[in-house]
């Protein structure tokens, strides 16, 4: 389906990174007024909560806890939440309580498994009381770790006492390969070199697994037996529990649910967020919101007319702004040059006034470069932030070409429209308001509030085969108003144009009437 | 895709002052029970059981075709009662789908033949997909989308999941016209 | 386990054909083993199945993502990880792996390890012949001394992918419909149905009149609208893809066969004595003793005479097999290799690619 | 709709059940003591006879369809009647057109169970699971998930009492209900 409800996907914006997203998929950083989708920023955990009884767990215990919810569980056959069921028993000896004794198991509600399927006793506790396994080898397994740590840490000291006797370079294979210097020495023939520096702590050793002859993994009864495909469990049942892999379904055993994570998305270039939720699971609000459809005016198809092979038909767009600030909106065609905005802008080149300037081009000075120091120079268009680190020259990254072929070409109308602001009352104001705005009559069909209806004419290429999917685009410019620089330095808010790319999917192109 | 106006039969149809219309051929059982907030669209067929408990909507709810709203029950030691049905603001059940939540926030879109299980909880700002199958007491979390059988989540929305909502649901209401053909 | 150490913890990845190992430096078991597959134009896709470099690239990035903040819960920036790999990972994919970590998520080191040789770590051994049967190729290298002989590796298209394949036109024999059945499918009637039989029945079964009754039959549904049927011979057969010579005369054994001629005299009867199997292939029921029956059958042969190996001994890591390679990247992982070994960010930055052990440029001592 | 004529109504209703008037029932059935049938609830005896046994629960939107077994088409005038025993549970749009329904069955929402399935006892098919090829499902077996997996319960799902004993009280005060033909026997 994919959101399908609003079929929103055949209208997509050209991301900075240059990846195709539909406007409700992208954020605006308005710090470098770029656009930004999922994938160009950079994402980062914000709290751990579980999706079952939506509770918050600070980050550090939900790492003790190894990222599980500790009274949530999964049903180990269909991987199913699990439901906490009580069930009263009745005292064995009427005399020693009068209330019945509340006990609790664990039931699938979707396969109907339950912790008695697997003898285990009911809990007299709803949460928390559930008996955990441990891996059966994790003291052997530990103890290697610290054998190797040990080691390790000697043949370290080893080799700072090496280094200070012998100034000459020796090629060590131990640097490349692994092995220890002792384990080489015994390979060729060397006597065990005592060590000169006496180890402080002498590294325990672990007995050294023993490879055995017989083995027995071949059970002669399944040669005999008929098996019950429902008493052996699914290599996706095994493998949810990775320490046993049970492989009869009468050892499964509940597990634990992992955790959910909220995240906040940080902007790779000038390290703002551009979205950070709220802490609370349940909340939908944010903290920061630097959505691209609270900031970009919307594009939707409303109507278009049949398309025929090198025919000009018409196409109305609705175009609305989602801002608090009137915009105006103009057409470029689709391939002329945006500014990527990685360089250094000249006090000025950003037009104070609604014009259509685009930024002097000779006062781009490309960044992309890579210096051999490392260390390069990074400016942002809000020259107030500068940012003097290899590391996020290293990790922005580089933008794709678009990939999506246009078949079809726009007429690019040389007129302009205005978008007046986004007005909330408007929204139960059932009065067609009067507005004083000249339009072009040519480009504005209809407009209401914030909403305007363009006509603009599209012609499908010549030599398009019938039930072509016909993609077109154009490049849409609009004034931007940035309001931070006036919350910070009290200055007016800033107002430029932002030039993007849209992609509009028309639908199928038909045959000659 | 602008949402292209839909058509219904005026005589098919009941408009409340609150702007509720509720297709005359739809089983509301117990409709005393049954509190729709206003701008609510109820189609065709559809069946919301308020005999069983009270069922609220919120503003701007589409209950499609068929779809059956039922109250989830609970046992308890002393029998079983059923449970009041709250729906949030902006909520879509598409049709043909069965839902038995104890809960559903705002902003919640239902695709077609899905079911909600019994004492499901849907918060904010979710989506379930076409054909899903929701197990009993299933928690749906904020922003998440849900699908298959047994449904499991298999995605996440966008941030401005619920400006969608809003925007889709309200420009439903206002694209479902009375046929204008007059006969 | 003290606080401060689980907050040290590194994620540690064995990335495998089929399936992908995650969990936690120093920990005993992985946390998940789940499919090497992302969600990427609108379908379930194995990360293997890229076509080029850019969809690798894309898939790896939704990949990572889903480790991070499905399973490890932690940002990957300035943190370092490491990840197990086969000695024969296509340069393509590893080259991508360090170029999405360093690149798109900004982790602080990457360490890699080859499979094969820490999984020896498992056992605190040296020496050892380790046989890897995966998804898509069973390879087999000897370990001296801690040292990977690399002159003596051998490696065959054998492993479940064979199995599936080789079950799936058994099963087509006997019911017809059954060349659509997903790998899904097959898996799981392999992993439910099938296992390794003895040497002495997979011979009888190869008769064109077997001598000896098979073994029962299984009805397995599919979907709920039909049924297949899995004969006993299936079921016994299905594996015997591992030990059939190709035309070559090669197959499972013949590799550690082939391995120890290549090796040292002294070293041949030192490495039969001391084979590790790891892999998800090698806990099918039955395989470890057909496999060692087998190998004493080969010796029998003219062209491994020469090598006078009596008895082969196996090694039982403390671990299931198909994760031995993930542990004993946990176990290096644990240990001040993870600081002195790993590639930093700023070492990958100097080239923008891997060392590679085959490159010349990286075996020598710098200056 | 199938191309047979369906018999004439003949509905009989034990005491003690209670069938919502706004029920669909076609064809000649009865029904058992205790059972309950909700509103828009279809029932099609087109073939035959469907006899429903007691305390079975029926809810909106289900759909019992006894059609010709597939194995009878020949032998039209001798088709045996429908027994569905009891405590069966139909959900909400739930299709059965099984040709053997034991007792303590659970038919979950939108689950589909074809003519060539017969189901014993205690068993549960899960919401949204399509059964369709020729099977016989043993006792206690569970259905569930998209690719119908199945499992054994521990035992039969556990009667609906006390859910029936409320919807008794209350859907009388909401329903017209149909009123008893046949005493309890």
């Amino acid at each position: 389906m994919s959101a399908g409800f609003l079929d929103i996907d055949c209208v997509k914006y050209a991301c900075t990174c240059g990846l195709l997203k539909t406007l409700q998929q992208l954020y605006f950083c308005r710090y470098c007024s770029e656009l930004r989708c999922t994938f160009c920023v950079s994402h980062e955990v914000d709290s751990h909560f579980c999706g079952k009884c939506c509770e918050n767990l600070p980050s550090a215990e939900a790492r003790v806890k190894k990222n599980r919810c500790v009274n949530c569980f999964i049903c180990p056959s269909c991987r199913q939440e699990l439901s906490t069921r009580a069930a009263s028993k009745q005292p064995a000896n009427p005399e020693e309580s009068k209330a019945t004794k509340r006990t609790y198991y664990l039931s699938c509600l979707c396969c109907r498994w339950s912790s008695r399927d697997i003898g285990l006793p009911d809990q007299t506790a709803a949460t928390g009381s559930w008996p955990k396994r441990e891996s059966i080898h994790s003291n052997r397994i530990q103890e290697i770790v610290s054998m190797y740590k040990g080691l390790q840490e000697k043949e370290k000291l080893d080799k700072e006492f090496f280094k200070k006797k012998q100034k000459e370079k020796i090629i060590s294979y131990t640097d490349k390969t692994g092995i220890t210097a002792a384990a080489l020495r015994k390979r060729i023939g060397l006597p065990e070199d005592k060590p000169i520096l006496k180890p402080k702590n002498a590294v325990k050793i672990v007995t050294p697994s023993k490879a055995d002859e017989n083995i027995d993994d071949f059970d002669e009864e399944v040669l005999t037996k008929s098996i019950n495909l429902l008493e052996i469990t699914s290599i996706d049942q095994r493998l949810l529990q990775p320490d046993v892999q049970p492989k009869e379904i009468s050892n499964i055993f509940p597990i634990q649910k992992i955790l959910s994570i909220k995240r906040s998305l940080r902007c790779r270039r000038c390290e703002h967020n551009v979205s950070k939720p709220e802490y609370n699971p349940n909340s939908i609000k944010f903290k920061i919101q630097l959505f691209a459809y609270y900031h970009i005016p919307e594009v939707r198809i409303v109507t278009v007319e049949p398309l025929r092979a090198g025919q000009a038909c018409e196409l109305i767009l609705k175009f609305t702004n989602p801002t608090q600030h009137q915009t105006t909106v103009s057409f470029l065609p689709f391939d002329s040059p945006i500014e990527v905005k990685e360089a250094i802008p000249e006090e000025g080149a950003i037009s104070q006034e609604d014009s259509l300037e685009e930024l002097d081009k000779s006062s781009l000075t490309p960044s992309k470069k890579k210096s051999s120091s490392g260390t390069k120079l990074m400016s942002l268009v809000d020259t107030h932030i500068t940012l003097t680190t290899s590391r996020s020259s290293a990790r922005a990254l580089s933008p794709r070409s678009i990939a999506e072929s246009i078949n079809c070409t726009v007429d690019i109308p040389s007129s302009t429209f205005i978008l007046p602001p986004r007005d909330d009352a408007a929204e139960y104001d059932d009065f067609n308001e009067v507005h004083n705005i000249q339009d072009d009559k040519k480009l504005v069909v209809w407009r209401k509030s914030n909403k305007a209806y363009i006509k603009l004419v599209v012609t499908p290429n010549e030599d398009m085969p019938i039930d072509t999917t016909v993609t077109t685009g154009f490049t849409m410019s609009h004034l931007y108003t940035n309001t931070i620089a006036s919350v910070a330095d009290n200055k007016k808010p800033q107002k430029f144009n932002h030039n993007m790319r849209v992609i509009l999917k028309l639908g199928k192109s038909v045959g000659l009437n | 895709m602008e949402l292209q106006d839909s058509y219904y039969d005026k005589s098919d149809y009941v408009e409340t002052a609150s702007g509720n219309k509720v297709c005359r051929r739809t089983v509301l059982c117990g409709s005393q029970n049954i509190i729709l907030q206003g701008k609510v669209i109820v189609q065709a067929e559809a069946i919301i059981r308020g005999d069983l408990a009270n069922v609220r909507t919120g503003r701007y709810c589409i209950i499609s075709k068929e779809a059956v709203i039922r109250p989830p029950y609970k046992k308890f030691s002393k029998g079983v009662a059923f449970f009041p049905l709250n729906m949030g603001d902006h909520v879509y059940i598409g049709e043909k789908s069965v839902v038995s939540a104890a809960v559903i926030g705002n902003y919640v879109y239902i695709g077609k033949n899905c079911v909600i299980g019994r004492r499901c909880e849907l918060k904010d700002c979710c989506v379930i997909e076409d054909n899903t199958i929701l197990s009993p007491e299933t928690v749906v979390p904020p922003f998440s989308r849900f699908g298959g059988s047994p449904g499991t989540q298999i995605g996440t929305l966008p941030e401005v999941q619920a400006d969608i909502m809003v925007d889709y649901t309200r420009s439903y209401y206002q694209h479902f016209q009375p046929n204008k053909i007059i006969l | 386990m003290p606080l401060y150490e689980v907050e040290k913890s590194t994620i540690v990845l064995d990335i495998g054909t089929a399936y992908t190992k995650f969990g936690f430096t120093g920990e005993p078991v992985p946390r998940s083993i789940f499919r090497t597959q992302v969600k990427s134009k609108g379908q379930l896709r194995s990360l293997l199945d890229y076509q080029d470099s850019q969809d690798l690239y894309d898939m790896l990035v939704d990949f990572f993502h889903d480790i991070y903040f499905k399973y490890a819960l932690n940002s990957p920036k300035d943190k370092p990880i490491v990840i197990v790999e086969s000695l024969l990972c296509p340069i393509i994919f590893r080259e991508s792996v360090a170029k999405v970590l360093f690149k798109h998520y900004g982790i602080s080191s990457l360490l890699l390890l080859s499979s094969h040789l820490v999984s020896l770590a498992t056992l605190a051994v040296e020496t050892a012949l380790v046989l890897d049967v995966g998804y898509k190729e069973a390879v087999c290298i000897p370990i001296c001394y801690g040292l990977p002989m690399i002159n003596a590796w051998q490696s065959l298209d054998l492993g479940s992918c064979s199995i599936h394949r080789n079950l799936q036109s058994l099963l087509y024999e006997k019911n017809s419909g059954a060349e659509s059945l997903s790998e899904w499918i097959l898996e799981d009637i392999k992993v439910r149905c099938c296992f390794v039989t003895k040497r002495s029945r997979a011979e009888q079964l190869s008769l064109s009149k077997p001598e000896l009754g098979p073994c029962p039959e299984v009805k397995y549904p599919v979907e709920g609208n039909s049924i297949l049927r899995v004969t006993g011979t299936i079921r016994e057969k299905a594996y015997e893809i591992l030990f059939d010579e190709d035309n070559d005369h090669l197959c499972l054994p013949t590799m550690i066969l082939d391995a120890l001629m290549k090796v040292n005299v002294d070293l041949r009867n030192q490495l039969a004595e001391n084979i590790l199997l790891i892999g998800g292939t090698t806990m099918a029921m039955g395989f470890k003793s057909r496999l060692k029956e087998e190998l004493l059958h080969h010796m029998k042969e003219e062209r491994y005479r020469k090598l006078n190996i009596k008895c082969f001994k196996f090694h039982a890591s403390p671990s299931k097999e198909n994760y031995t390679a993930w542990l004993g990247g946990a176990i290096y992982g644990a240990t001040d290799w993870l600081n002195t070994k790993a590639l930093t960010k700023d070492e990958y930055f100097e080239d923008n690619r891997l060392p590679d052990w085959s490159d010349l440029k990286y075996n020598t001592r710098r200056p | 709709m199938s191309d047979i004529t369906l018999p004439r109504n003949n509905i009989k209703i034990t005491t003690g059940a209670l069938v919502c008037e706004d029920s669909k029932l076609r064809g000649d059935i009865t029904i058992g003591k205790d059972t309950i049938v909700h509103p828009m609830a279809t029932i099609i005896a087109e073939s035959a006879p469907i006899i429903i046994g007691e305390n079975c629960l029926i809810e909106e939107q289900a759909k019992i369809v006894y059609r010709v077994p597939f194995d009878r088409v020949e032998d039209k005038d001798n088709i045996p009647p429908l027994i569905i025993g009891s405590f069966n549970v139909f959900e909400v749009g739930c299709h059965v057109e099984a040709a053997k329904i034991g007792d303590s069955n659970v038919f979950e929402s939108k689950c589909f169970v074809g003519n060539k399935v017969s189901v014993s006892n205690g068993c549960t098919i899960g919401a949204g699971c399509q059964l369709t090829n020729e099977q016989e499902l043993k006792e206690n077996i569970i259905v569930y998930g998209e690719k119908c997996q199945m499992r054994e319960g521990l035992s039969k799902p556990l009667p609906q009492y006390s859910q029936m004993e409320t919807l008794m009280k209350i859907l009388p005060s909401y329903h017209h209900i149909k009123k008893p033909t046949q005493k309890t026997k």
